[in-house]
């Protein structure tokens, strides 16, 4: 076992470790460092596979951004285990069902080799870097699907802003542009009062 | 009736009343030093300056009588300017002593000059200087310049103390209060002069320098020094008794205390006091929780009934114990099944206890004495007994009161006196016998049966002429004609006057709470004072009493202490003597650390309250008592406070007594015979020596009245015995005998040697009135 | 250097490699540390300065020891874990402040050879790694177990997410000038064109040409490190101290340091980005470590002068000009940018 | 036109410049610390600080004892006990400020006519345990004697006004 | 769905920028105060009451610390209550010393407060260039009273004592040598009245200074322009005063409107704001230390003419001077009536009010004639104003909280009192 192999069981045995933990994880805060930790080790497995972009984008998008929104609702959120706990039967043959499905599909998806399903050849030649080639990619054959995809996701931030809308707060707001030219001469007035004595 | 107007306010006044007295009347202030509504009217200090219409100058208000339709202006311009004239005169020649002056803070100079004064100094020239004198123990007179020659001490001294002790020499700039040369203030009301000097000339000289009066906090209380019970204040800082003075009371003490009452808060103060519970173990004495020393008190009583019964048990109680005290005190020898308990370790006779109608008293009130016409006082040093009623009684001779003195010694009473007797203490029932008879002549009725053989002399005829002439008349009776072997029938005699005159007949009283120890269940219904030690018991329980300075016959009392298996000594101070017969001392609180009552000699109930924490470990009697009666689980003593006590004893509200009367029923007057055989002994109680706390005030101590006893013998007697003036005798009384100095005085009568009770020198010698042996030492 | 090479190879072996690499990153990281310490120093005197006053003068000759005892006494204090904190995460979350701090040393370049790590996509490695400092204010925020602290770990988290959008576009400026994303690279750029040319390298620099998004990146960057005036995080009149109010000790130090490290990061950053880096301004000076560390200080200078004279931010109104004011520059000036490269005036070929 | 003067302020920063030049400008004045333990401010002669009970120059104590300064002291910090020396002079057997108490305002050293209590210029003082401020009179008379020159010195130079 | 509740935060009473021990419990909807509710009462020293077992002068000192930032003007409310009881009249000399001392407070006053508020605001530099002058005036108060906060300074009937004609200086140190102490000591050459002189030249220099780090600082507006804004009639309804009321554009200053001391004499102007906004607010106390100023200057130019008595002669009221209380009786015993008993005020009732830097700073005493106050009730003015907290950081965010209670100039000492 070379040194690169070791490498790539160790990063999985924390990748499977921290995803299960994201599931089984009592606490919500917990479940996303777990997330974070998934993310950063599936980078790392990327950078493996010499995918240093994709593995620094995943840091970057997933661990520097979208995380961080993420852990900042979930410390927001006033989670009641116990009333959640109560929807798990409920919930379970759904749940169960979709879990079976997945396996299926990772089974088939992992068995290919078994299937005989003829492994994709690598397309992009030799001496190019995986970079550029996805960014031809990207902004060439799928240019409509990744504009579409941003659109949905555009669709689905305003939805999402309109959806928790509570109607006017009541705030005082205070324009910064207004505020900026006000200027002090206009603000106060010196004023020559008489003496009243009586 | 005059009508005048001050400042403004119309009021109708009296004849003859002056402009100060319609002042007080209508509420406006007017500045004075000199006036003092006791006091004559000097009008010399001119502070009082009013404008009166149409008066060309101001007239002093304290001097000027009222006329009708008058018109005072007390401030004008021109009273103003008058007060400020003379305020600024009587500061030119005061010295800038107010920082240390003990009168700085309540020093009418200093209030006069700023509520009336200028506020500026005009004088740059010399101040005039006078000296100091030394007059005495008490008062202090070390800085006479502040005197501003209100002359309020010699009017005092002259009008209320009965002795001019203080003068004003000299004229003018010159003049300054002096006593005679080298003479000291010696008036056992001395101490008010303190509080009459409106500046810091005359102090107090036990207080000097020790607080300031703003520091100082006032509580009211009430004396336990003698039957008046005179309203104190006393004045306290960091719970400790700084000063006593007078508080008002025009029924009790009018606004003078003596000066026992004065100044012997100094006790209070002193190493002497007990402060913890003590046992003595095997000889040695222990200081012991109180909780153990109860125990061992509870148990030691309780051994003592169920070994020998109740009645090997007695009690002893002073008569300055409080209501309270004595009545719990009672309640636990009741308890213990003992009746052996009495508050009178002076007297001898006690015939006359089942015998009495009701609760002895003064048979009137303290204010009414002024309106006495004639008054006879039997069996008394009534000026050192009696200060507060001898004054009284001198305020009421002054004006039309005849008061007459039969007596065992001739001192100076300083009042003027209409007759006076003076007899050997023996022979007193014969002289007050005389009067009867004498009165009966003058009545012109039938002499009562048993006085048919008194000699009537002269001065028996003229007490006896006051005492049918005139409204209203009494006979008291005085500590020496309680205290006498022939008490029942000095009162017998008394009651005799007073059936034939329609006099008054009252006691003036042995001690602060005498009345209240009657009506408080410390009676005897076993042994009295005299028989619980003729006959020794077992037990004792003495609360408050020194017994070797006490009783009547310290020979007797020691001796059966002596043989007790157990005392329990109660008391505020760690009585030298007591530690070699007591077995147990229990601290119990004085009455400035107490709360609780007495019923002066008039029958006033006064309560008062502790004014300070109690020192040490004391704990007040009450509360002491009622432990104690729980520790023999003995029933009714769940009391939460003395004023419980008070109001089971006395009823709940009451300002008065109730049952008291001075009649005697069944008592035949009967005078005893006269055996004239060798010396009787004279024993008066020195003022300052007369209870525990005056015997321990060191200023008191110092005074003339606390000079060590000598043996006072008339000349006459002293040539037939054959003894010299000043010199050593030794004195001779049953198993004891002293070495004192013989004096030559002819106050005492022919036969008696005066030899004073109450003193460490003569507490050896045994009964007070009892026959006595001199001889050359 | 061969020698040494040699040597170690001898010693370690086939780990030499990596025992090398360990002791470049403590060479980095050591005097990165004491750096962080005088700049606490430096801090305090110059504000102190503008304060007129003298600042810290007592520990050492002008005060020299000081941070080394500040450092101590912060050693030997007690870490005080509130209760009901979250304890695990509360230790670690100071950690995770500072490791993006130091890790994004790996790739900085002092001079064309002298840097730990030549990678092409440094310009993305630092984003990234900076990119995860946040985590350990929020952490703290949260693990703190206090209001104060978790307000200022929401307040910290949207201002640093939200300033990296500009601070990322500034930087697509400059990578698209330069044509790389390797530091090295970018700073070599700079030192071409027609003013270098002239010996005036200065004026080749990005921050003339990308002076707007010079002075983004520079604007944002101060924020990005919660410094005034927009330590809103901190928001010592109003959170008290935000995030690390309940810090103590050590766990405070820590965040200390990797505040004062991140202020230096930025700055060499920013120097290297837009000022050149190692190079000469004039080229008849050599070109040399020392121009970078001038270059630093001067911007870690305007931090303080900056924090000395600027009143606070309030955090909606540094939200507004992250998003409505920087962001929309960026944008309009991307599009500037490449206009500019396409067309005839492009200077930067 | 002046609205344009000032969107070009405002795009250049210009007040923001401005600021930092007054705090640039401070980088390099004069400055004004006081390098305290060495170096102190300015004292007034009217200083009002420690307390301390002076003597006359023969060594006899002042205080007299009038408790003044017991009766204005506003705080209640003063306590003193007196009682008649042997020589018959009225002198203090206890003298004690609690500075815990103390309000400084110096109305003791006002109230003393024998300016026995005075304020010193003393404010460096302290105490390491409870009771290390409860200035007895043995400890004031020490102060006293030690800064007497400079007491004196005070006094005199406020003499005329007060 | 969980509810929504809004987030309650203890702002205080340990708070860097409670300005004391104010305990505010702020209810927030994100970061949108949505009720402020202030606790106060932690620094309660029961002024009023302990006044009630002093004597009248006793509690002078106790005023210095009410608004332990003001403490002169303080005192002059105190005193002017008393002397209004009295009925008597302050020396001219005294009364113009007594408006020097509140003007002087007044700068002092508010450069606290410009250095504190723009420290919550975040400019700490401020901060530390505000102190640097407050040293100059504390200097000025320790010359005159011996200390440099606690003056009790004024005395019903006047003031204790002439201003010296000295100025302490710096001495010689190791860190100082001789000339740069002579150079420290230049302005302190002369009198007290020549070096607040100097310091009356110098400060507008530095009030500019203040003026270009803050007025037109886009920060500085961003945090305070419509923020805290109290409309003129609110503001009347609340019972605001001083700059509070006048920065919401009423033109109200007792200073004008029942002069007191020396005021109608001296010639001043009065700021007033437009739109009773926090930067309205700074501006009127910023143009209040120029007016300020020119006060001091008036009184420097007055006092220089006319020596004269600080204090009432009346000897029943004010102590008589040392030197005849040691040689006079009446001096002597006036004295030690005075500092042992203390005045004995007539009968009746009276309030004074002084324009005090915070606002209307009052003092309201019942006599019954004795020695001592029979009740003192104190109207502080930061009382009112907070009581206004609620109302004007509605719907503001936490920050603007802070730019608010800045903005109000509040100090504990006389708000619990």
């Amino acid at each position: 076992m070379d040194f690169q192999t070791a490498v790539f069981y160790f990063l999985s045995a924390i990748l499977v470790f921290a995803s299960l933990r994201v599931i089984t994880a009592r606490n919500p805060v917990h479940a996303a460092l777990h997330l974070i930790l998934a993310f950063f080790t599936c980078g790392g497995i990327w950078a493996l596979l010499q995918a240093e972009f994709l593995a620094i984008a995943i840091i970057l998008v997933y661990v520097g951004a979208v995380m961080v929104l993420f852990l900042f609702v979930v410390m927001m959120l006033d989670i009641n285990i116990d009333r959640i706990r109560e929807g798990f039967w409920n919930y379970l043959p759904l749940g169960a069902l979709l879990g079976l499905l997945m396996v299926m599909e990772m089974g088939l998806v992992l068995g290919s080799k078994y299937f005989q399903v003829p492994a994709a050849e690598a397309m992009v030649p030799a001496g190019v870097s995986n970079t550029k080639a996805i960014g031809a990619l990207m902004f060439s054959d799928y240019v409509y699907p990744f504009e579409l995809a941003s659109l949905i996701l555009l669709v689905g931030m305003i939805a999402a802003i309109v959806l928790t809308y509570r109607g006017p707060k009541k705030s005082k707001y205070t324009n910064p542009n207004q505020q900026v030219f006000v200027k002090a001469k206009d603000r106060v007035r010196v004023l020559q009062m008489p003496v009243e004595k009586d | 009736m005059l009508e005048i107007e001050i400042d403004g306010k119309k009021a109708q006044v009296p004849d003859g009343s002056t402009v100060m007295d319609a002042a007080q009347q209508v509420g406006v202030y007017i500045p004075h030093f000199c006036y003092h509504k006791k006091l004559s009217i000097a009008a010399n200090c001119r502070m009082c300056l009013v404008q009166v219409e149409k008066a060309p100058k101001p007239l002093p208000a304290c001097a000027t009588p009222v006329t009708n339709g008058m018109k005072v202006f007390t401030h004008s311009e021109l009273a103003v300017k008058a007060q400020k004239g003379v305020m600024e005169f009587l500061l030119i020649n005061h010295p800038l002593d107010c920082p240390i002056c003990d009168q700085g803070g309540e020093c009418q100079l200093q209030d006069m000059s700023v509520g009336y004064g200028p506020m500026k100094s005009r004088y740059t020239e010399e101040k005039h200087v006078v000296f100091h004198k030394s007059v005495g123990p008490l008062i202090s007179m070390e800085e006479m310049s502040r005197c501003i020659h209100c002359t309020r001490c010699v009017r005092f001294g002259q009008e209320i103390g009965g002795i001019m002790e203080l003068g004003m020499a000299n004229r003018n700039m010159h003049s300054e209060i002096m006593t005679f040369v080298g003479r000291t203030v010696d008036s056992e009301l001395s101490g008010n002069m303190i509080d009459l000097c409106p500046v810091g000339a005359l102090t107090s000289k036990p207080f000097r320098y020790t607080a300031r009066s703003w520091e100082l906090q006032r509580r009211k209380s009430v004396s336990p020094h003698d039957s008046v019970g005179a309203n104190l204040v006393v004045q306290v800082k960091h719970d400790n008794v700084m000063r006593v003075l007078p508080r008002e009371n025009e029924e009790v003490n009018e606004c003078w205390i003596s000066d026992k009452e004065r100044f012997s808060y100094q006790a209070l103060n002193s190493d002497e006091r007990l402060t913890k519970p003590m046992v003595k173990q095997g000889g040695e004495w222990k200081e012991v929780d109180w909780n153990v020393a109860l125990d061992y008190v509870a148990h030691g009583l309780k051994d003592v009934c169920r070994e020998h019964g109740g009645d090997a048990l007695a009690a002893l109680a002073a008569q300055s114990s409080t209501v309270e005290e004595l009545f719990l005190l009672g309640k636990v020898m009741k308890g213990l099944g003992s009746g052996n308990i009495d508050f009178r370790p002076r007297q001898n006779d006690f015939s006359s206890d089942s015998k009495r109608a009701g609760t002895p008293w003064l048979g009137m009130r303290l204010a009414e004495i002024k309106d006495l016409d004639g008054a006879l006082v039997v069996g008394s040093f009534l000026r050192k007994d009696h200060p507060l009623i001898a004054q009284r009684l001198r305020q009421a001779a002054k004006k039309f009161t005849k008061v007459s003195l039969l007596s065992v010694t001739g001192d100076d009473q300083l009042i003027n006196l209409h007759a006076r007797m003076t007899v050997a203490p023996a022979q007193l029932a014969a002289a007050l016998a005389a009067v009867v008879k004498a009165v009966a002549e003058i009545k012109g009725v039938a002499v009562p049966a048993g006085v048919e053989n008194a000699t009537v002399c002269e001065t028996s005829k003229k007490i006896a002429q006051s005492l049918v002439d005139g409204e209203k008349r009494a006979v008291f009776l005085g500590n020496v004609a309680t205290q006498s072997a022939d008490a029942t029938q000095l009162h017998a005699l008394a009651l005799e006057i007073g059936k034939l005159t329609g006099a008054i007949v009252g006691f003036l009283g042995e001690g602060a709470n005498t009345l209240g120890a009657h009506v408080s269940g410390a009676l005897p219904s076993g042994a009295n004072a005299h028989q619980m030690f003729e006959q020794p018991r077992k037990a004792y329980v003495l609360m408050g009493v020194e017994p070797e300075f006490d009783c009547a016959n310290p020979q007797l009392v020691l001796d059966a202490l002596n043989q007790a298996s157990l005392v329990v000594y109660m008391s505020a101070f760690k009585h030298a003597p007591a530690l070699a017969y007591a077995d147990v001392m229990l601290p119990i609180a004085p009455y400035t650390e107490t709360s609780g009552t007495f019923v002066n000699t008039e029958g006033r109930i006064q309560t008062f309250n502790g004014v300070v924490k109690a020192r040490g470990d004391a704990r007040p009697g009450w509360k002491l008592l009622r432990v104690l009666g729980n520790v023999l689980n003995l029933d009714g003593f769940a009391y939460t406070s003395s004023e419980e006590i008070r109001d089971e004893v006395l009823g709940k509200g009451a300002e008065f007594v109730g049952g008291l009367s001075n009649e005697l029923s069944g008592v035949a007057i009967s005078l005893p015979t006269i055996t004239a055989n060798g010396l009787q002994r004279i024993a008066d109680v020195p003022i300052n020596f007369a209870d525990p706390m005056a015997r321990r005030a060191p200023s008191l101590q110092q005074t003339a009245d606390a000079v060590a006893p000598t043996a006072r013998i008339s000349e006459q007697t002293m040539a037939q015995i054959g003894i010299a003036d000043n010199g050593q005798v030794r004195v001779k009384q049953g198993a004891g005998e002293t070495v004192l100095v013989a004096k030559a005085d002819n106050n005492v009568p022919a036969g008696c040697v005066r030899v004073s009770a109450a003193h460490a020198s003569t507490a050896m010698l045994g009964d007070m009135f009892g026959s006595i042996s001199v001889e050359r030492a | 250097m061969d020698a040494l090479m040699n040597f170690g190879t001898g010693i370690f072996g086939g780990a030499w490699p990596a025992v090398w690499t360990l002791i470049k990153i403590v060479l980095i990281v050591a005097p990165m540390m004491l750096g962080v310490a005088y700049l606490t120093y430096f801090e305090r005197k110059v504000i102190g300065y503008m304060q007129v006053r003298i600042g810290p003068n007592r520990v050492g000759p002008w005060g020299l020891i000081q941070p080394i005892a500040d450092g101590l006494k912060l050693l030997m204090k007690e870490i005080i874990v509130p209760s009901g904190a979250n304890k695990g995460i509360f230790i670690i979350a100071p950690m995770l402040a500072i490791a993006p701090a130091l890790a994004a040393w790996a790739v900085v370049p002092f001079t064309d050879s002298l840097v730990l790590a030549n990678i092409d996509a440094s310009l993305l490695y630092i984003m990234a790694i900076t990119s995860m400092g946040v985590y350990g204010i929020i952490l703290s925020g949260w693990a703190s177990n206090s209001k104060y602290a978790f307000l200022g770990a929401m307040r910290s988290a949207a201002q640093m997410v939200s300033y990296e959008i500009s601070m990322g576009f500034s930087l697509i400026c400059v990578l698209m000038v330069s044509n790389s994303l390797n530091l090295v690279e970018i700073v070599n750029v700079q030192n071409q064109g027609r003013f270098a040319g002239w010996g005036l390298s200065f004026l080749s620099w990005n921050w003339l040409p990308l002076f707007p998004m010079f002075l983004v990146y520079l604007i944002s960057g101060v924020a990005e490190t919660n410094r005034a005036p927009f330590d809103v995080a901190e928001g010592e009149s109003e959170i008290v101290a935000g995030f690390h109010v309940e810090y103590s000790g050590m766990a405070f130090a820590v965040f200390f340091l990797a505040e004062y490290a991140n202020m230096i990061l930025v700055s060499a950053l920013t120097s290297i980005m837009f000022l050149g880096g190692w190079l000469s301004p004039v080229s008849f000076l050599p070109d040399g470590i020392l121009w970078l560390f001038a270059k630093m200080s001067a911007i870690l200078f305007l931090f303080l002068w900056f924090r000395a004279t600027f009143p606070r931010y309030r955090y909606d109104q540094l939200m507004r000009l992250g998003w409505k004011v920087f962001v929309p520059i960026c944008l309009i000036w991307l599009v500037v940018v490449g206009v500019w490269m396409m067309s005839p005036l492009n200077i930067w070929k | 036109m002046g609205s344009m003067k000032e969107i070009f302020n405002s795009l250049f920063l210009k007040e923001l410049l401005k600021g930092m030049s007054v705090t640039g400008k401070y980088f390099f004045a004069r400055k004004i610390t006081v390098q305290y333990p060495e170096e102190k401010t300015p004292q007034s002669f009217r200083f009002r600080g420690l307390h301390a009970l002076r003597r006359y120059p023969n060594g006899e104590e002042r205080c007299i004892a009038c408790k003044l300064c017991e009766a204005i002291c506003p705080a209640l910090a003063i306590t003193i006990e007196a009682e008649p020396r042997d020589d018959g002079s009225r002198r203090t057997t206890r003298y004690d400020i609690d500075l815990t108490k103390c309000i400084f305002c110096g109305f003791c050293e006002e109230a003393c006519p024998v300016d026995a209590v005075v304020e010193t210029r003393i404010f460096e003082y302290h105490g390491e345990k409870r009771g290390d401020l409860y200035y007895t009179k043995q400890m004031l008379l020490a102060n006293g004697d030690r800064y007497e020159d400079q007491i004196a010195k005070d006094r005199e130079l406020d003499a005329s006004y007060r | 769905m969980a509810d929504i509740r809004n987030f309650t935060l203890n702002f205080g009473p340990q708070h860097p920028a409670a300005h004391g021990v104010l305990r505010l419990v702020l209810e927030l909807d994100g970061e949108v105060v949505q009720r402020a509710d202030p606790h106060i009462g932690l620094l309660h020293r029961a002024t009023e009451k302990l006044a009630e077992t002093r004597t009248w002068v006793q509690s002078v000192p106790y005023m210095d610390r009410l608004d332990y930032v003001s403490m002169m003007c303080n005192e002059h409310a105190y005193c002017l209550a008393t002397e209004k009881l009295l009925g008597i009249e302050v020396p001219e000399r005294g009364k113009y010393i007594r408006v020097m001392f509140d003007e002087v407070t007044r700068i002092l006053n508010h450069l606290l407060w410009i250095g504190c508020h723009a420290l919550d605001v975040g400019a700490m530099t401020m901060a530390l260039y505000t102190f640097r002058e407050r040293e100059d005036l504390m200097d000025v108060y320790e010359a005159v009273s011996g200390a440099r906060m606690h003056a009790a300074y004024y005395r019903p009937g006047g003031v204790y004592r002439d201003l010296p004609d000295r100025m302490p200086q710096y001495q010689e140190s190791t860190w100082t040598n001789a000339k740069k102490a002579a150079e420290k000591n230049e302005n302190r050459s002369g009198s007290v009245l020549d070096f607040l002189e100097d310091f009356t030249n110098r400060f507008p220099t530095y009030h500019s200074e203040y003026h270009t780090l803050l007025t037109d600082n886009r920060i500085w507006k961003q945090r305070l322009v419509n923020v805290g804004v109290v409309t003129p009639e609110r503001a009347l309804q609340m019972g605001f005063t001083g700059a509070m009321l006048r920065g919401s554009g009423i033109a109200w200053d007792l200073r004008k409107k029942q002069p007191y001391a020396a005021y109608d004499k001296i010639n001043f102007d009065v700021p007033v704001g437009v739109n009773g906004d926090s930067y309205d607010r700074y501006l009127v106390r910023m143009e209040e230390m120029i007016q300020s100023n020119n006060i001091i200057k008036q009184c420097i130019a007055w006092l220089r003419k006319n020596p004269g008595p600080v204090i009432t002669d009346n000897n029943k009221v004010a102590p008589p001077p040392r030197e005849n209380m040691k040689t006079n009786m009446e001096e002597l015993i006036h004295h030690f009536k005075l500092f042992t008993e203390g005045i004995h005020v007539p009968a009746g009732e009276a309030y004074a009010a002084v324009e005090h830097p915070k606002g209307e700073f009052g003092i309201y005493f019942v006599s019954d004639g004795a020695n001592k106050p029979y009740r003192m009730k104190i109207r502080a003015p930061g009382f009112v104003h907070l009581a206004g907290l609620d109302e004007m950081s509605r719907g503001h965010m936490i920050a603007d909280v802070v730019t608010i209670i800045g903005s109000q100039d509040i100090v504990f000492g006389e708000i619990d009192r």
